[in-house]
């Protein structure tokens, strides 16, 4: 399956690239995206282990399991208001 | 109830005007502001950007919960995004409610929820034209254990 | 710093505008009303009476301890007198400083002091042209006590 | 010495009057200004054994010693805002 994955502010500036489209094996969980992710590139290998997440716009958890067609954001420490 | 995220300058008097019923006894508008210094260090302008989509649908949640709270649905929040100067107004929260504890309550949690569950960022431009993202909160709940 | 005791209407978007600068980065607005009901009775207005001198000091007294708060001298409030139809506002209270906690709770203190501190009585009519002085609050220290 | 008395709100409606010239001996004080307004008139027997005073407009206690021409407000309890 593929889930597309969103970076923003501080994380897109690391990442060099607003988003990510990323194949990954049937029952993959949250955890698993934000490894992979990781690996794929050196610059972003630079995330942090465990950087909060939103599938489909909702906060998720690591255990969370992800479908085709997911939109994983990777949220940066928040800073609105 | 009316939440909103827009990038066009908040209108603060119409925000205000939102709220309010002849069975309120108590308004309450807080609006937060581009200020020129941050950490110690004189601020030019700042950029707001939102995860959008989310962004509106999280401050609907936040206006929820509040509204729960202000025992009425007389509730407004309009954040802005985008590039903002010094004095610009960066979000407005408009309640109403009977009594006054309750709009003092509501108003609060909204701003407080805000600044630590809203998808949206602010990069600070300093005098030089250096410029960098806004130490932000991180969410209070791990995302290992499950948010 | 801006303190007023008037029989005009209260121009709230004058005292909104009399605070803020470019060092703050919150702007609080807390407006009273007068409400359609008092204690389950319906109300269509009310005369507010002050003893007015005294009223204006100790409005200025409020508003100085509130500053002390606020970090800042950025405050207005301003007290209505005199005959109000239901939806007039009776008090308007206006601050503003760098950060949004010490406005909460300096426009808080404003309002919870002039409640129990100043020298001004609510008569309010009912429908059927009934009117009584509101239930005060009478102060908290006893005065044999020695206030 | 004299001293002026002034009802406000509910207590004018009971005293029937918004002020009173009390005559009262030297070294006087609140307390004495308020037995004797008390007992000046059968209707100001109906305010409190002990109201709330202003002398020349600041809250005082009942053992302050009074001065001709002082200004002695009867202050209900309030209800602004």
């Amino acid at each position: 399956m593929r889930v597309r994955s969103l970076f923003f502010a501080a994380y897109r500036d690391l990442a060099g690239r607003g988003e990510l489209d990323v194949e990954l094996p049937p029952g993959a969980t949250v955890s698993d995206l934000v490894a992979v992710v990781r690996r794929s590139a050196e610059r972003l290998a630079g995330l942090p282990a465990q950087p909060v997440v939103a599938v489909n716009q909702e906060y998720a958890g690591y255990e969370q399991h992800l479908r085709d067609g997911d939109e994983v954001a990777f949220i940066p420490p928040v800073a609105g208001g | 109830m009316y939440v909103q995220i827009t990038s066009d300058p908040i209108q603060v008097s119409e925000v205000l005007a939102s709220v309010g019923s002849s069975a309120d006894g108590a308004i309450l508008l807080f609006t937060g502001i581009v200020r020129n210094h941050s950490e110690g260090q004189p601020v030019t302008a700042v950029q707001y950007e939102a995860y959008r989509g989310m962004a509106e649908q999280v401050l609907r949640e936040i206006a929820q919960e509040a509204s729960e709270r202000l025992g009425t649905d007389r509730l407004a929040v309009v954040h802005r995004v985008g590039d903002l100067a010094v004095g610009d107004v960066s979000v407005a929260i408009a309640v109403s409610s009977p009594h006054r504890a309750e709009s003092f309550a509501a108003c609060r949690y909204v701003i407080e929820e805000i600044k630590v569950r809203l998808p949206v960022w602010k990069r600070e431009r300093f005098v030089g034209g250096e410029a960098r993202w806004a130490p932000g909160r991180a969410l209070a709940p791990s995302p290992a254990a499950g948010v």
